[in-house]
């Protein structure tokens, strides 16, 4: 299916330099720790961490309503140290999910309402369902779909994983535009 | 998200009459064929552990038991362990010289189960190396193994003293100077070499009791506690112990995962070989249809009614480096030409000779299955054929919208951009669909496929073949008559 | 009940400024509670014990269900808890070092004791009282015991003392007489 | 360790034993299977999970099959079947149509290059060493029993009756329903976590007493059961306590577990009765419910005492007990059996299967005539 339109209001959305467009309505902590490298969206009310440890993403991603980005910590001999949050280019994160991990790869589709546990590991070209629970340090290797409560590999991702989402999150900001005037106006 | 959250809409019959979406298939350039996951062989191409994410060769995973010795898995809930480290008071706190010792533990963060809920020993740093469970019943196996054996190698030592027998004349050119192994051996002196297998076997078969031990008089009176007693999942987990008491389990070795290969089943041609690292997310040979065939999207379709026209608005995309010419022609096409094709292998010659190697390879791709598909409405077939140019991929980031010089039937081709356009075709559901009911519409698609292999070197151009395959879209439901 | 009270935070806790907090609140020692946390004492007061972490999105809710009747009931949680992002809890009696992972619900029937783990995603409303070192998990919610209560994250308290008030408003604890 | 050894480790074949429940799958010459999964797939197309057994016709379990045992070997054994030989044990009593798909599948869409197929019940034995048994097996959907003599299985006097964990699934429904109102649908995965965490046999004194008017025993602890998070069950002690006893109760037919066993017993010559009836052997899931077996050996010399089986002249039951656990002894006996080169030389070959297009059956006639020839 050819994908719609999506409109936003355009008062309420900043569209940087790099074509990043971010929301007003959100919470970015520490806004001098977040990389956003270009053509990034940042939908209302997402949070993210960048207080607690350095947090980029690359090229086209989307992070959707309500979506949480905290960079993970870990209990070391000294105290506890946060590691920065790397996101690959062409990531998807579905509404509601919590990326807690400490790296996600290129090409990563992450679907609605998932909970990415403390320093997970998301290889590129893996998709998780919508709802799941991926336990704190799961690695998801390459070309595999995660699903569950905790998250288990259910299935395969096609080869072509790579050029389906970097098609999907292209078209998704071709597609994201502000809204026509006269629905402002009313 | 089409391919991959929705649900199929788009759905291409492969060869072997499944329907896929077109990132599910693959395309052999040899064959010019579409096939699938289900009509291509599978193969083991590398093994690795998705914890670690380290290759294994082949030998070393079998001895392994196809397990990552390094990575640990939770019996309690089956996700990966972690290492924790903690550490330990000095045995003795008076002595001023000791410090406290680093020790770990596994814990599962998932369900948070630790190597001390079961008394499992810490190990000290550097250390490595949990312990692992014995079968109770080892010695007792290799025994009846071996035993099984004995007897069955006898059995087949009969059987050629008996096939020697019968024919007496071919001795081995040793036999008839004398010089066997064995009696060399006995001129140098050594024991005769016997075969172990062959030795008296003094195997005792099992003795049946009268006696059973199984209680039950405590389950009788004491009250049980559910999160003591393991779950059936928890005892298949450990298949040769299966504890019914959690504080029997014990950690497991993760199962290592693989990378396969597909090969093409009539010609023998990998369509995918992925890269050797289990990181690299790159193929050796990728042939996927997604890179060859064009790829179909729905647009829109109009609200479907019976014996109403409705307008359905498709987009064709042409992925590859050359230019390419689709038409788009009935569904009934392709049925003719393939019955004339299939009409030669049908019938596989009923014959007791060996089979042919030809015959065992195309049992499978021969016989296609019926496309399990109740096509729901007519399509009407543009009369003239589209043109797709090349991909481009610095058009992607070309704003300007430049017109291109081809001439389109205004009525068919609504939209055009690069390699892509927006096609108007006319759909009529049929009469006989109820309310509500999902209509499907099928038509053959054409289109011009430029080889690329270099197969002779007079022909230096590029072939190009016409390739037909059926299409399926899934528009919608019903929504009511005219 | 106004619900423009200020809360009561004890000295050494650290307030994020943006959240929404409703009603009679107060804060134990070296509390943290992270912006964007939603807490809300409807019923009556919430007394939060010493060392509790409040993360991004949870919500703490204090709301009986409506048979109770006991006059101006009190939602005691004790200390070292973790209530971790998009976690909902209406539990009206929580004892000490118990953990709420992401995005877990527990409804106003339900007492948790010490030491328990409610895992992410995990669902309870069927009035109980959880055990000690009741760990809850996964789809089902499958229960089991753990051996030890979880450890009190001092080490995560420690850093995050020092990292947020570098970036956000804190709100002021009130000085005890 | 002998010299030979080493090359002959060298070739693992897969070894799978199928069952309606459970599917066992390992390697030969190994002591335990290396995995035991549900005999399931989950349906892409509807996002269901389902059981292979469970199939509509023989195109439906074409399909399941190929799908299962993709998983088999590409997420479990992690090999390709293409030109490996597999070790299939399965029940002599499994349906044709099953068998014909199943061999189907793996010489046409996998192109193993030999099948080596062998009787669950006759390859039980060879754990113990022994050649004369009566072994009973009690799975998921049916309990079988077949005599075993001097290595030969006497097919003719095989019982079977679907006594097994498939009924007292539905039976812990029913009897849960009636103890818990408003419990509507219950996944049976919970049902057999509630049969496997809180149910047993009880003793036959203590059956007898359930049945009664008015029973004055006190029974075993009741159980809460928590549900989902979101409710609990209370499961009964008295539920606990005889969810098993239709194994034990005679039907309509006056037919139930024991009196399988001594039917069987009484099909064979008078010379192998006592014989058999001395070595019993146990397979099967189902069988290691606690009390299982003492209640069934209870039952059985109940049963001895009525008329019909009088004339068995049999005195003692005894039982084996084989080095593995019920669940897999029939897989380990596949595990032994191709571990020896009888592999090499008794297996169905692609070729053969190519040119007949079915595979050899005890219960076809041509294959019987041969065998007369």
């Amino acid at each position: 299916m050819e994908m719609r339109d999506i409109e936003y209001n355009k008062s309420s959305y900043v569209e940087t330099s790099l074509g990043n467009k971010v929301s007003r309505q959100t919470i970015l902590c520490g806004s001098q720790n977040i990389v956003l490298q270009g053509k990034v969206i940042v939908q209302q009310d997402s949070i993210i961490r960048g207080d607690l440890g350095n947090v980029r993403t690359g090229r086209y991603c989307i992070i959707s309503k309500d979506v949480v980005i905290r960079p993970a910590h870990k209990k070391f001999s000294k105290g506890v140290a946060f590691f920065p949050l790397n996101i690959g280019d062409h990531v998807y994160i579905g509404e509601k999910s919590i990326v807690n991990a400490a790296m996600v790869g290129s090409y990563v589709y992450i679907g609605k309402n998932c909970v990415i546990g403390r320093r997970c590991q998301l290889k590129d070209c893996c998709v998780i369902e919508d709802n799941t629970v991926l336990a704190p340090e799961t690695v998801v290797p390459s070309f595999t779909r995660y699903s569950g409560n905790p998250g288990v590999q259910v299935d395969d991702v096609p080869e072509c994983q790579m050029d389906l989402m970097v098609d999907f999150t292209r078209s998704y900001y071709q597609h994201f535009v502000p809204e026509k005037r006269s629905k402002v106006e009313s | 998200m089409a391919y991959i959250v929705e649900p199929d809409v788009v759905r291409y019959a492969c060869m072997c009459g499944l329907l896929k979406p077109i990132s599910r298939l693959y395309f052999c350039r040899h064959c010019l064929h579409l096939r699938c996951g289900f009509c291509v062989c599978h193969e083991v191409d590398s093994l690795f552990c998705g914890k670690c994410l380290e290759n294994l060769p082949s030998t070393e995973a079998k001895l392994k038991k196809n397990k990552c010795s390094n990575c640990l898995e939770c019996p309690s809930c089956h996700q990966q362990l972690s290492s924790k480290a903690a550490t330990v008071a000095p045995k003795n706190p008076e002595d001023p010289k000791a410090t406290p010792k680093k020790v770990i533990y596994l814990c599962c963060l998932n369900c948070r189960w630790t190597t001390r809920d079961v008394g499992i020993p810490d190990q000290e740093v550097g250390k490595s190396g949990w312990p692992e469970h014995e079968n109770v019943h080892t010695n007792r196996l290799n025994a009846i193994m071996n035993h099984y054996k004995k007897l069955v190698l006898k059995e087949k030592q009969q059987q050629m003293d008996k096939d020697k027998k019968q024919r007496k004349y071919t001795t081995s050119l040793a036999e008839r100077t004398g010089v066997t192994a064995s009696i060399l051996r006995k001129r140098l002196g050594m024991t005769e070499l016997k075969n172990p297998l062959l030795e008296a076997d003094d195997l005792k078969p099992a003795v049946a009791s009268k006696e059973i031990v199984d209680s039950i008089e405590h389950l009788l009176t004491t009250p049980i506690k559910l999160n003591d007693i393991t779950t059936i999942d928890q005892r298949l987990k450990l298949p040769d112990w299966q504890p019914t008491a959690v504080d029997k389990l014990y950690p497991v070795h993760k199962q290592l995962s693989v990378k396969r290969s597909l090969r093409c089943r009539s010609c023998e041609h990998n369509v995918s070989k992925p890269e050797y690292s289990p990181n690299s997310i790159k193929f050796k040979i990728q042939l996927f249809a997604y890179y060859h065939i064009p790829e179909i999207r729905i647009v829109t379709v109009e609200p479907l009614r019976i014996g109403k026209q409705c307008e359905l608005l498709i987009k064709l995309i042409n992925p590859t480096q050359h230019q390419t010419t689709i038409t788009i022609l009935p569904l009934e096409h392709l049925d003719a030409i393939q019955q004339e094709d299939t009409k030669v292998i049908e019938d596989p010659p009923e014959t007791k000779e060996p089979l042919s190697f030809q015959l065992l390879q195309s049992s499978l791709t021969s016989h296609p299955r019926q496309i399990n598909a109740k096509v729901g409405t007519d399509v009407s077939i543009p009369t003239s054929s589209i043109i797709l140019p090349a991909r481009d991929d610095a058009a992607e980031y070309d704003d300007t919208g430049e017109t291109q010089n081809f001439q389109d039937d205004p009525k068919l081709v609504v939209f055009r951009k690069s390699n892509k356009a927006v096609i108007k075709l006319l759909v009529a559901p049929m009469e006989n669909l109820e309310l509500g009911e999902e209509v499907i519409a099928g038509f053959t698609m054409q289109h011009v496929y430029t080889s690329t292999i270099a197969t002779t070197t007079e022909n230096k151009e590029p072939q190009k073949f016409d390739h037909k395959m059926k299409i399926y879209l899934t528009l919608g439901t019903l929504v009511g008559s005219q | 009940m106004s619900s423009k009270q200020t809360p009561k935070i004890s000295s050494g806790a650290l307030v994020c400024g943006d959240n929404k907090m409703h009603g009679d609140i107060t804060f134990g020692t070296n509390s943290i509670v992270h912006p964007s946390c939603t807490i809300s004492a409807e019923s009556g007061p919430i007394i939060f014990g010493d060392t509790c972490i409040i993360e991004e999105q949870a919500k703490i809710i204090h709301r009986v269900p409506f048979y109770r009747t006991d006059k101006n009931p009190v939602m005691f949680i004790g200390s070292n808890n973790v209530f971790e992002i998009d976690c909902t809890v209406e539990a009206a009696k929580i004892g000490n070092n118990n953990i709420f992972e992401p995005k877990c619900f527990v409804g106003n029937k339900v007492t948790i004791t010490d030491g328990c783990v409610i895992g992410a995603g995990c669902v309870l409303t069927d009035e109980q009282v959880l055990p000690k070192n009741t760990i809850v998990h996964g789809s089902g919610c499958k229960q089991r015991e753990a051996l030890d209560q979880p450890n009190p994250q001092f080490g995560l308290m420690d850093t995050l003392m020092r990292l947020l008030p570098n970036y956000h408003h804190i709100r002021k604890p009130i000085k005890k007489p | 360790m002998p010299i030979y050894e080493g090359i002959t480790t060298e070739k693992l074949h897969v070894v799978i034993d199928i069952g309606s429940a459970y599917t066992k799958l390992g390697f030969s010459g190994e002591h335990a299977p290396r995995c035991i999964i549900r005999t399931e797939v989950f349906c892409k197309k509807t996002h269901k999970v389902r059981k292979i057994y469970d199939y509509e016709d023989k195109y439906d379990l074409y399909d399941l099959l190929v799908d299962f045992i993709h998983i088999l070997y590409f997420k479990y054994a992690l090999i390709s079947p293409k030109d490996k030989p597999v070790v299939i044990v399965e029940s002599l009593l499994s349906p044709t149509q099953f068998r014909d798909v199943l061999a189907k599948v793996f010489f046409k869409h996998y192109e193993v290059s030999s099948i080596y197929l062998l009787p669950s019940h006759l390859v039980s034995l060879a754990g113990l060493g022994i050649e004369t048994a009566l072994v009973v097996d009690v799975g998921y959907k049916e309990a079988t029993v077949i005599p075993i003599c001097f290595g030969l299985p006497f097919v003719h006097s095989w019982q079977a009756l679907p006594l097994a964990s498939q009924s007292i699934h539905s039976n812990i429904k029913t009897l849960l329903a009636s103890e818990n109102m408003g419990m509507v649908d219950i996944n049976e995965n919970v049902l057999e976590d509630i049969k496997v965490r809180c149910c047993f046999v009880t003793t036959k004194t203590r059956a007898q007493s359930w049945n009664e008017t008015k029973p004055t025993i006190t029974p075993c602890p009741d159980v809460e059961y928590p549900y989902n998070g979101k409710s609990s069950l209370k499961i009964s002690g008295k539920l606990r306590e005889t969810v098993y006893e239709l194994l034990y109760v005679e039907d309509n037919d006056h037919q139930c577990l024991s009196t399988m066993i001594l039917d069987a017993i009484l099909n064979v010559n008078l010379d192998l009765r006592k014989i058999l009836a001395e070595n019993i052997l146990v397979i099967g899931g189902t069988a290691m419910a606690p009390g299982f077996k003492s209640r069934l050996k209870e039952e059985l010399y109940k049963q001895l005492k009525c008329t019909a089986y009088e004339k068995l002249k049999v005195n003692d039951f005894k039982f084996h007990s084989s080095p593995s656990l019920d669940n897999y002894t029939a897989w380990l006996g596949g595990a032994i059996y191709s571990h020896t080169e009888l592999i090499q030389f008794k297996s169905i070959s692609r070729e053969d299967y190519l040119r007949e297009n079915r595979i050899p059956d005890w219960i076809n006639l041509k294959d019987n005539q041969i065998s007369l020839l």
